[in-house]
């Protein structure tokens, strides 16, 4: 049975739209990209996406990588494009950051590092989450 | 009224998309409202036609167009993922895309996820 | 904002699930099916088990622990795809850690 | 530069034939059917194989499963044919047994059960090794 | 005389691949008898035809094909994976193999493994 | 009978590296190459390198390991494909970890 409760939250909580999560890291199979290309589709579409980058998904946005050395088209680049469709909200776990030994370093601006508690948290204000 | 989008990621010849299927089903069986099934990555694999798995294993492609047929499920496949994995997708009367399956771009998830109550990933 | 967690690989092999434990929240609710049921004999279990005052629900799908030979725990209650089903309206959202 | 002796000992070494690494659950790919397949195929043309099960390859060897419970075609039983194969290697990494809590009841006979020296030696005597 | 086989499990529009085809490629530059190449598992995938992967990207199936042309490299794809992943084998003059390949069963796998110095998996 | 390891997996997100090394024998080499880089930071590496009197000699695809804006470290090697090629013929065997 749905109470109207749920339903009122369920409404609410819609405003945070996606969140999608980003655990691969980038230049070994194309989960990057495919998570890359749902978000921009989303920002396109004026839908509210947030990122979540994730145990080796973090690796993703690390600074001073190139894709070119390994003969992949850097999609990487692609995510300074984030502004322009207004997906503002990019959210990395401190501890996978801590645990690969990784500087706060990014190849965008704007990224929040979160613990692990607050990490969850804002993946939890979204409506639905999708994994990469 | 309760409504949810699928995503399925895994490809036809992978025994997880059993635990899909399995899940759509019982949520149609219930009475759930299953706005469509958007099959992206290695899932968009489920709409080759010359798919051909051994007739002794299961028959996942199959099970999915008895859901569509029976409860008129969408079932949608990403045109992208599609091209990528060797399934033909320009040509009108497309031979090399089973019939059950609705090519799609990316906009259709889009609209799956502002529609549905909830959104299961498998 | 409760949270259902679809537990489908197994913790010996890669760190997914540690991810999902890492954010789990109270109200959320957990389900190991397909290679998630091998995670009942992982040491991330027992942790999960003793937090102290936990309210989180664990469940996993019978017949995926069956087929494996992986026997349950007391502690973990054996549903079927129909809970599932129902446990994804009675939770907020789903979160399928593949 | 190729030397001699190097020749000598591979020409020795390929007594030993092909060795399999299984790495992967039996239920959620196909890679544990896929890496039958091979072994069969080498066992059908007469060729060494050796099986070894690592990490939760292990599972593969379990006793009392059943896929047929998740709809899947049981290929574990299969395994029944090694011996009409002659494939008689069968080994069986046992630190990847006690990691997981598992007794050595496996649904095949002559399963041999080796520490991680003997398991890396067995798997050192042979030419070539194809890991699934 | 040294002679390598090399298996290829991974899918060509994986980067994983682009490891495989350098890998080679040098092997062949270096003089090194490559006897072949052994397309299984989502390797396999690498004869489609169909497959359209974009321009701007890297394009491993061609780069596979140009091997094969410069170094007469024999370039096998495992039936039963290709026809689990929806190319049609059965045809005589099939349009949905990429003429590069060749299509062979498991005993191609086996006559390689015996014939190399040197068997390596990508 | 020396064996080359072919590297391939990230040792934070699989168990394949652990795996490796549990078969690893004196005579053998390594090669980080793809995700296998990123083990450059990995624990178990630390481990693999205060192992007494090792003879295990460790390298990674030096355009690999820049691609991903990883720091080599100096015990180990960077080399190049053609490395890689020789490799495979001054070892018995080859085992790829992917």
């Amino acid at each position: 049975m749905i109470s109207s409760d749920t339903q009122i939250e369920d409404n609410l909580s819609q405003q945070n739209g996606l969140a999608i999560i980003n655990s691969k890291a980038p230049f070994s199979s194309d989960y990057g990209k495919d998570a890359l290309d749902v978000a921009l589709i989303f920002g396109s579409f004026e839908q509210k996406v947030s990122l979540f980058f994730q145990g080796d998904g973090v690796y993703q946005l690390i600074a001073d990588q190139d894709a070119t050395l390994v003969s992949i088209k850097d999609y990487l680049k692609t995510f300074s494009a984030f502004e322009f469709y207004d997906i503002e909200d990019i959210y990395v776990c401190q501890q996978s950051l801590v645990n690969r030994q990784l500087d706060e370093a990014f190849h965008i601006n704007d990224v929040q590092v979160l613990a692990s508690v607050e990490f969850g948290k804002a993946l939890n204000s979204h409506q639905h989450v999708l994994r990469f | 009224m309760k409504t949810l989008a699928v995503v399925v990621t895994t490809p036809p010849y992978s025994p997880l998309t059993v635990t899909a299927l399995s899940y759509v089903e019982t949520a149609l069986v219930a009475g759930i409202n299953v706005i469509g099934v958007f099959f992206y990555q290695d899932g968009a694999m489920h709409a080759n036609e010359n798919i051909s798995i051994a007739s002794d294993e299961y028959q996942a492609i199959a099970h999915w167009q008895r859901l569509q047929q029976q409860y008129q499920l969408p079932l949608h496949i990403c045109i992208t993922a599609a091209e990528k994995r060797g399934i033909a997708c320009d040509s009108i009367d497309n031979e090399q895309i089973n019939q059950a399956f609705t090519v799609s771009g990316l906009g259709e998830l889009v609209e799956l996820t502002t529609k549905a109550t909830r959104l299961v990933q498998f | 904002m409760s949270t259902l967690h679809l537990v489908r690989k197994s913790a010996f092999t890669t760190n997914d699930f540690a991810q999902c434990l890492s954010v789990l929240d109270q109200q959320d609710s957990i389900v190991l099916m397909d290679d998630g049921c091998y995670n009942l004999k992982h040491p991330l279990m027992d942790s999960l088990i003793k937090r102290a005052n936990s309210t989180i629900s664990i469940n996993v799908i019978s017949n995926h622990a069956q087929a494996r030979a992986i026997e349950t725990l007391a502690v973990v209650k054996q549903i079927k795809m129909n809970d599932v089903v129902e446990l994804t309206f009675t939770h907020q959202k789903v979160i399928t850690w593949q």
